[in-house]
């Protein structure tokens, strides 16, 4: 662990990476002691404001401070980051193995399923939802979850399968070891690999997923600070001013260089097939 | 943007009174189009932006301003509003017109009014057929209400018939003869039809001829050469159903269209640097924006927490915060140039929180705990945002919830499950037709439950309300009216917050003109 | 000796790696004669790899070569440019590399990668194609004129590996890198490969650099062999000469450890006891005290000189060096 | 082969059928009463059951599916209420926009994003690819509604090259293909850095292969050698992700159908969700979901046709 992020550190990308990641969770973990003012008071007089010695990055239409709201939004991006791709790896790990361990027509009723969730646009998906149970964060996790699953799902039935058909699994069926055991001990160390830097890599889209449904009114509540919804305002905000549209897509911007980067020297490092070159 | 679209098609329906859309910036605002003339091929076009796409060219299935304004071109009607700042009216088809009694208007049209494609000449037959067809369950118009208490229309000869009422019913000059129900359609070409037709029109009479319509994208209208009234303006208006204000602001500034109602968080930029060759005007609005607070449910039915959180909203902060300081406090769901407009509210329009605190302890409470239901347009979502600063600063928690546009709709409706009484406070906004009768009609008792989401219920304000809508005499409405909004402010069920603004831009090219409400009167723009 | 096709002198390879200069090959000397077969046998990470590769010139991105010198049919490799160095491979020098299942390109036919690299040559394609038909004839592949239409995949492990060589042999080059080329195959046909090696040989008269950990192969194939360890040659001579007098103590240990070599296939080289030194931090003194079961005080400290114990029979050990030995 | 397609048609068959179906119940949870939506609040409660009546939903929610399916087979989608107009035609006169605009925002994507991840690959860790790789990685962030605004601001209001709004003159292809460069470009953003950065690593996997070193060592010219021997490898995955890629792209292309007001099939879909209008809801579901399966199915063939080894496996 620490050797590879010893070697991360010396990949200058993966050393950015890294960085960004730290630097955002630091300062959304420290968010209340870091922001100067309170996200969610109310400043009428000092609305719209431009970046400042006072407001790094101006205020928004309700004169709250744009450079605490971003850093408060961190913690909801993270939140959203982190419960919805830590519940759609749960049960897309689970219903991996379950489709690769199983029986083939539980296999084909699983992918049956995952084919049918991917086939629904996702806005289209987070529509229905959000109507059916009103827009909050926990609406977004779970619109999130539920389309992320395929996505992890197909990635642990195939190594399922391949591992399936090893010849030492055939061999330590024969003996007897049960199912979990098998699971437990040869295909999750093998999937979690990859799995890691799929998910460090599907962070970003999560969040940018949050943003655009925020645009669409369908995010967080509100007074809530998230990114997504410092930019829906500032979308209406624009032709007034840019800056709160651009306080939104900077963090954006950020996080998503950090986790790409960080996720591709990790599979750099991690996959074999690339790391030969090294 | 979002707020744009989801909304359309509900605004459409229901023009006049609730428009929900985004509150504030605008999409919400009825708004039109926006014209540019554009001399393409040697043809002088007029190129309007319109907040929704087309729905149908029937009058008694119109879905809205946005048909209307089509309709308006096509068809002709007895009288049209007047363009200005006063409302007022101005004969169409009709030579003239008189109020015999408070329940007879008699009408003589115009001679040689034509039918397009050979339809013939408008007589009192069609006018007869038009406006009773509204009435008719068959036709199944929404429209219906706005001919209040019609009962027939009596044919006297070719040009001349008599408008009939079951009682007087003064809202007909305001909303029924000139907007959508006063269209006049022909009678011959309708019943060939079967009765009713959808989105393409056997025939017209007015200034312009349906052309073409390309759903989603444009609609066509062309002039009608054998016009009664003269010549058209344009050889051809196009009208572009565009949701979102910045992108029809961003169309505007490129020149694809010469006239549309900007965003209210646009119109201070604009005013100071107005694009080249246009003009930035305002114009107030009919919409009524507010806050209600449920009667009937356990925690907003004690009336003094009620008055508590009337005087905890500050109603100029939010005219700043989610209004761009382009609109002004409401003083009740009357828009001022109307008639029952109350010069000011019993609650005054900044908050009062050592008043909200004392409400507070008389309602025995210290501090309260209530849920806000709000539209997830940005406007609502701010002005939901700074009610709950200010409710706070007295000791009131708002929890708020969004909701998008279906699922708001439905929030106080009783029919659709038990949702109605968990509602508490409710931010809405309607829109309105420039007669009082529509807007007070939402809150009587038998529409608690439909639209009366407040469960607000006092005989004495239906008896009040039956009575002002069939008064002739305009002094006393207006005093009926005032009085009607006196006592729903007092039964602490309501906070009344703006009536918006309708900022327009429109290049120099063209003349524009507008409604009171800046409602664009397409039939009437013309080169200038 | 000295009329040699290939001859390499002082070669030494480094890598860059995270942890500091790898050394994966120091010093090496080697010659290959002209219609020859070279072994080069050392257990995994010995700097076989490293050896070919430097050969042909692809090496990885972060390797070095500090000193030495690649002579081949009189000219330095090493100060070739990349695109003369191109030229030469495939042409004058060919390889066969050790997998023969991921060799071949997947995703085209095998008749598109033999015409592919006959490009030098200005013939008409039909003819290219007989050319191809030719060779993949000469190495046993029946039909082959339909065969050149099929993928890698719709052939054996074997198959492939004959593809390869039909490959490397098509442009008749000087001097063909069999790069542990039956390591991957079964016992027959690794037999059938080497015989086929053997046959190919002698009809093109070109000289082959067989790389291999399989002491039994390199005893029924090649003329000369050469023994490295831990990127170092240790040991040099004729087949012969080597496998009846080996000089070093790892020849010797290698040849001890796998009496039946010569007879049984393995699919590892025999083990050793002990690990390679560390190529980063190197000992001091003789690279393979630390396994050497007759190791001395001066090897503590001092390198061993290479030295040739018999004509033609170079080792770089102090026991050979002893005067007694002399 | 044959037997291949006929399993996958049948399968994305049902898939759609289960997406359907789901859809219906997720419909049937959801509050709010089209029909009281639709005609508005002066309504009368028996021009509101009328209307749900035409809808069909006043029947139990097993009928309905069942009704649906079975119009569905005679292939009639269902009437729009509102306009009285076949939801077939509506959703059909939609869509084509949408696959243009959607197309060629691909089409974009793939001609700047693959030889970008191309080049990246082959100078790997040069100040380029680093540029590069930043860009690739903001291009994928920035919100597609974002892109579209400030497309608009700059190249149609300031600098006046594109027309804003609309998808341009019925029947007039140079007018439509200017209206059309924008939004691509705005939904194509995003791909172009998502091709690069996944050309890139799956060209840097590819080159690491052996069968790389092999051609390479035949003195194989490096052109010949990435562009034969490798792109067509690296290019694979990119196949697989556009195509499951599709309901991505409907969601962008909705974005950009908003914000530059033009026709689609993603718009649509938003409005008549929020105006409840089911049968143009179930219409063009059915639609986007039968894309859906048509654009994997045919991700899958241009794999096979690409790749020999997965064409023998069908």
């Amino acid at each position: 662990m620490i050797d590879i992020l010893r070697r991360i550190t010396r990949e200058p990308l993966g050393m950015i990476g890294l960085v960004l990641v730290v630097l955002i969770v630091i300062s959304a973990l420290l968010a209340g002691v870091i922001a100067p003012y309170d996200p969610i008071e109310l400043r009428i007089v000092d609305r719209l404001q431009g970046p400042s010695a006072a407001h790094l990055l101006g205020t928004d239409q309700l004169g709250r401070d744009l450079f605490s709201r971003v850093l408060y939004g961190g913690q909801v991006a993270l939140k959203v980051a982190l419960i919805s791709i830590g519940a759609a790896l749960g049960v897309g790990v689970l219903f991996g193995m379950i489709a690769g361990f199983g029986p083939r027509w539980l296999d084909n009723i699983i992918m049956l399923f995952f084919d049918t969730i991917r086939s629904f646009p996702t806005v289209m998906f987070a529509l229905a939802t959000v109507a059916l149970v009103g827009p909050s964060l926990e609406t977004v996790i779970a619109v999130i979850v539920v389309t992320t699953i395929p996505n992890y799902g197909r990635v642990v039935r195939t190594q399922t399968l391949s591992i399936r058909s090893n010849e030492f699994i055939k061999a330590e069926r024969a003996m007897g070891a049960s199912m979990v055991r098998i699971l437990g001990v040869h295909v999750l160390p093998n999937v979690i690999g990859p799995l890691m830097i799929l998910a460090s890599m599907d962070i970003p889209t999560v969040i940018a997923l949050e943003a655009g449904l925020s645009f669409l009114g369908m995010g967080v509540k509100p007074p809530t600070p998230s990114w997504g919804s410092i930019l829906n305002d500032g979308y209406t905000l624009i032709r007034n001013t840019p800056w709160p549209i651009i306080a939104g897509s900077i963090p954006l911007v950020l996080i998503t260089l950090g986790f790409t980067f960080l996720g591709e020297s990790l599979r750099d490092l991690i996959d074999p097939k690339l790391r030969k070159n090294i | 943007m979002q707020t744009k679209q989801r909304n359309k098609l509900i605004l459409n329906p229901d023009r006049r009174q609730f428009l929900q859309t985004s509150g504030a910036l605008g999409f919400a605002a009825a708004t039109g189009a926006l014209p540019q003339i554009v001399y393409a091929q040697g043809k002088k076009i007029l190129k309007v932006r319109a907040y929704a796409d087309m729905r149908s060219l029937d009058p008694a299935l119109s879905q809205g301003i946005t048909d209307e304004e089509i309709h308006s071109c096509i068809y002709s009607k007895l009288i049209q509003y007047k363009p200005g700042r006063e409302w007022g009216w101005q004969l169409d088809a009709a030579e003239s017109l008189e109020q015999l009694d408070d329940t007879h208007i008699k009408f003589k049209l115009k001679q040689d009014i034509m039918f397009t494609n050979g339809y013939g000449e408008m007589t009192a037959e069609d006018v007869k057929y038009s406006f009773e067809r509204i009435l008719d369950e068959k036709v199944e118009s929404t429209n219906k209400p706005d001919w209040g208490s019609l009962k027939e229309v009596v044919v006297d000869g070719k040009y001349e018939g008599t408008i009939v009422f079951d009682e007087p019913y003064p809202p007909a000059w305001n909303i029924a003869l000139p907007y959508i129900v006063g269209n006049i359609v022909c009678k011959k070409a309708w019943e060939e039809a079967g009765g009713r037709i959808d989105t393409t029109t056997p025939c017209g009479s007015g200034p312009y001829v349906h052309k073409e319509w390309q759903p989603k994208q444009k609609t066509i209208l062309a002039r009608n050469p054998d016009w009664h009234g003269g010549t058209a303006a344009f050889d051809e208006i196009h009208i572009f159903p565009i949701d979102d204000e910045n992108t029809a602001q961003i169309a505007f500034e490129s020149g694809d269209i010469d006239y549309t109602r900007v965003s209210l968080s646009a119109v201070v930029n604009l005013k100071a640097s107005p694009p080249e060759n246009s003009t930035v005007e305002d114009y107030p609005s009919l919409y009524y924006v507010w806050v209600g607070m449920n009667v009937e449910n356990e925690v907003t039915s004690n009336q003094n927490l009620r008055k508590a959180i009337q005087h905890c909203i500050d109603v100029p902060s939010i005219l700043q915060a989610s209004y761009f300081g382009a609109a002004g406090a409401a003083t009740g769901i009357i828009a001022p140039g109307l008639i029952g407009h109350r010069e000011k509210s019993m609650v005054p329009p900044t908050a009062d929180i050592t008043k909200a605190k004392e409400y507070l302890a008389a309602a025995g409470m210290d501090s309260a705990s209530v849920t806000l239901d709000v539209l997830n347009k940005a406007a609502n979502v701010t002005t939901a945002q700074v009610i709950q600063a200010t409710c706070a600063q007295a000791g009131i928690n708002v929890d708020v919830n969004l909701h998008e546009s279906g699922a708001f709709w439905s929030l106080g409706d009783k029919s659709a499950g038990e949702r109605y009484k968990d509602v508490q406070l409710i931010l809405n906004r309607f829109s309105m037709a420039p007669d009082p009768s529509y807007a007070t009609a939402w809150f009587v008792t038998d529409q608690r439950g439909v639209w009366n989401w407040e469960w607000y219920s006092d005989a004495e304000f239906d008896k009040l309300e039956a009575a002002a809508k069939a008064n002739s005499d305009q002094a006393a409405r207006h005093q009926m009216y005032q009085k009607m909004q006196d006592m729903m402010e007092e039964s602490g069920a309501y906070r009344f917050i703006t009536h918006e603004a309708t900022p327009v831009i429109y290049r120099n090219t063209i003349k524009p003109a507008f409604r009171p409400d800046g409602l664009p009167l397409l039939r009437n723009f013309s080169a200038a | 000796m000295n009329d040699a096709l290939l001859t390499i002198r002082d070669l030494s390879v480094h890598y860059h790696t995270d942890r500091g200069e790898l050394k994966a090959m120091r010093h090496v000397n080697m010659d290959v004669p002209g219609g020859s077969i070279v072994g080069v046998v050392g257990e995994s990470g010995c700097g076989k790899s490293t050896l070919i590769s430097s050969i042909i010139r692809l090496l990885a991105s972060n390797a070095i070569i500090p000193c030495g010198s690649i002579t081949f049919e009189g000219r330095d490799l090493l100060g070739l440019s990349r695109e003369e160095m191109r030229r030469l491979r495939g042409d004058r020098i060919s390889i066969v590399f050790q997998d023969p299942m991921s060799t071949l390109n997947p995703v085209l036919s095998i008749g598109r990668q033999m015409v592919d690299i006959q490009y030098r040559s200005s013939a008409s394609r039909a003819h290219k194609i007989k050319r191809a038909t030719e060779m993949l004839a000469s190495v046993g592949i029946s039909d082959p004129g339909s065969r050149l239409k099929q993928f890698p995949h719709e052939f054996s492990g074997g198959m492939q590996q004959r593809i390869s060589i039909a490959m490397a042999l098509q442009a008749e080059p000087a001097l063909l890198i069999a790069d542990e080329p039956t390591t991957a195959l079964d016992a027959t046909l690794e037999v059938q490969i080497i015989h086929l090696l053997k046959k190919l040989q002698t009809d093109i008269g070109c000289s082959i650099l067989f790389i291999s950990h399989h002491l039994g192969v390199i005893a029924e194939l090649c003329d000369y062999v050469v023994v490295m360890y831990a990127g170092e040659v240790v040991e040099e001579g004729t087949t012969r000469e080597v496998f009846h007098n080996p000089a070093h103590p790892y020849t010797e240990r290698l040849l001890r450890c796998d009496p039946a070599s010569i007879a049984t296939k393995t699919r590892s080289l025999p083990t050793i006891p002990g690990e390679i030194p560390d190529l980063v931090t190197l000992p001091q003194g003789c690279i393979f005290k630390n396994r050497c079961e007759h190791v001395m005080t001066q090897c503590e400290h001092l390198v061993p000189a290479w030295i040739e114990s018999h004509s033609g029979h170079f080792v770089s050990c102090h026991l050979a060096a002893k005067p007694g030995n002399d | 082969m044959l037997f291949y397609l006929i399993k996958r048609l049948a399968l994305g068959v049902v898939i759609v059928m289960l997406a359907v179906t789901l859809l219906f119940c997720m419909i049937h949870l959801v509050p709010g009463d089209p029909a009281r939506i639709l005609l508005g609040p002066r309504a009368t409660p028996e021009l509101i059951a009328g209307m749900s009546a035409r809808m069909g939903l006043d029947q139990p929610l097993p009928i309905q599916i069942l009704l649906f399916f079975g119009n569905l087979f005679r292939g009639d989608l269902g009437m729009d209420v509102i306009t009285n107009r076949p939801v077939a035609d509506m959703v059909f006169g939609q869509l084509p926009y949408t696959l243009w605009l959607i197309f060629t925002a691909i089409g974009f994507a793939m001609v700047i994003g693959i030889p970008l991840g191309c080049y990246s690959a082959l100078h790997r860790n040069t100040l380029i690819d680093r540029v590069t790789g930043v860009l690739s990685v903001a291009c994928i962030t920035v919100p597609a509604f974002v892109v579209a605004l400030y497309s608009l601001l700059i190249f149609a209001v300031t600098l006046n090259w594109f027309p804003a709004v609309g998808a341009g003159e019925q029947g007039n292809f140079w007018d439509q293909v200017r209206h059309i460069v924008l939004p691509a470009l705005a939904i194509g953003l995003s791909w172009i850095g998502y091709l690069a950065r996944l050309v890139r690593a799956s060209m840097l996997e590819v080159m690491g292969e052996n069968h790389i070193r092999t051609a390479r060592a035949y003195g194989l010219p490096e052109r010949v050698v990435v562009f034969r021997y490798a792109l067509k490898l690296a290019v694979l995955p990119t196949v697989t992700v556009i195509g499951v890629g599709m309901g991505f792209l409907l969601s962008a292309a909705l974005f950009t159908e908003i914000v530059f007001a033009r026709p689609g099939i993603g718009k649509l879909i938003f409005d008549s969700i929020t105006t409840r209008n089911y049968p143009v809801v179930m219409g063009s579901v059915l639609v986007s979901t039968v894309l859906f399966v048509i654009s994997t199915t045919l991700s899958d063939l241009v794999n096979a046709w690409l790749d020999p080894r997965i064409r023998s496996s069908l």
